[in-house]
């Protein structure tokens, strides 16, 4: 079963993984995505996520369907926290099952890639001399 | 004819608000839209800003009809 | 911190995801590995797994070195699972801290990889009319 | 000199033990043990067998000494 949440509680990584796994497969694949502590030397002192939720959630849905048309998986959760999150929380979980690992591995690289391109999503990072709203990920340009 | 603006994260914070209604003359397109509140707010233009129209990506010259929801946000940065 | 572990109780995916974040870090992968129901077709009924305890975690250590030396990676945890275990029951978790998910995702699949070619560890398939010892990983081949 | 040998999974099964401390030629390499192994249960020649000297993966003619902890065991299939 596939499955795509946004939620403001604290995301248990276990029941994502286990939720998406099938008795016929070998392998799930997990991406645990946490706030940092620093950005370029900055302190963070917390971060704060907001979505377009209606359309957050049908853009990852999206992204299901695409994996699931473009890698041999079983099964996808997706799970992203959105308000208040502390340094080391976790901000996304992104699970993928799959009959072979290598097709779970490159799946959920490609969908961690994806979310972050394309879901409307956006983290503001709070400082002690202010904050500010991200824009991009520089690890996808 | 009338369509409901939403902003979001960075948009929300220069602009102001997070949602308006607007009545636009029909042919309208969200180019119009974006036109108007970078007049009103340029900080907006230093700004990469993207479009959906009821929760779908679309270009800036697509044609709005009545009811649509026009949301204008900047690159998205989840995960 | 790097672990290694053997253990004969079930084992939680989150505990060990994430007793490898440091606060710098940005992604952890983790890979869950499980007992299948069904393998070319026959039905497995549970698994059983045996290892030469010392020189795996040994080998587990090593491989961990040497994915550290590999990759950019910050932190790694291996825990296997000994004993009788049900379908469905997780066999393996190696999850995988990085400043940037790439390196992760990498060091991760590298890890499983070498583990089931190098780590002494066996495992007993058992059907119904009868159990065989498996002795080799086909996805490896 | 006196060795350990430690059998695992298949072997443990095809030779019906786990260990055995057994007395050998001083320059005796985990090659003899084999020899040795694989007359008395021939069922262990279809298998692909592997060496550790204390704990350490080997080759098979390495030079085994007093005290050794020799495994033989099969390709191995954990994860």
């Amino acid at each position: 079963m596939d499955f795509v949440e946004l939620t403001t509680e604290p995301i248990d990584i276990s029941s994502v993984a286990r939720r998406v796994v099938p008795p016929e497969c070998g392998a799930t694949v997990t991406l645990d995505g946490y706030v940092r502590k620093f950005t370029k030397g900055r302190e963070t002192l917390h971060l704060f996520y907001e979505a377009y939720e209606p359309m957050a959630l049908k853009e990852m849905e999206k992204l299901i369907e695409q994996a699931k048309r473009d890698f041999e998986i079983a099964n996808v959760g997706i799970v992203h926290r959105l308000g208040k999150l502390e340094i080391g929380e976790t901000s996304v979980v992104i699970s993928v099952a799959a009959p072979h690992r290598r097709a779970a591995f490159a799946a959920c690289e490609w969908l961690i890639r994806e979310l972050k391109r394309t879901v409307p999503i956006w983290k503001k990072e709070v400082y002690a001399d202010g904050e500010v709203w991200i824009e991009s990920d520089p690890e996808n340009k | 004819m009338k369509v409901r603006v939403l902003f979001f994260g960075a948009t929300a914070a220069l602009v102001g608000m997070r949602d308006i209604e607007t009545t636009l003359d029909s042919g309208a397109s969200p180019a119009d839209i974006l036109k108007h509140f970078t007049a009103t707010h340029p900080d907006l233009q230093s700004h990469q800003l993207l479009i959906a129209v009821n929760e779908e990506y679309v270009s800036t010259d697509s044609e709005l009809k009545e009811g649509d929801e026009v949301a204008i946000f900047t690159a998205v940065s989840g995960g």
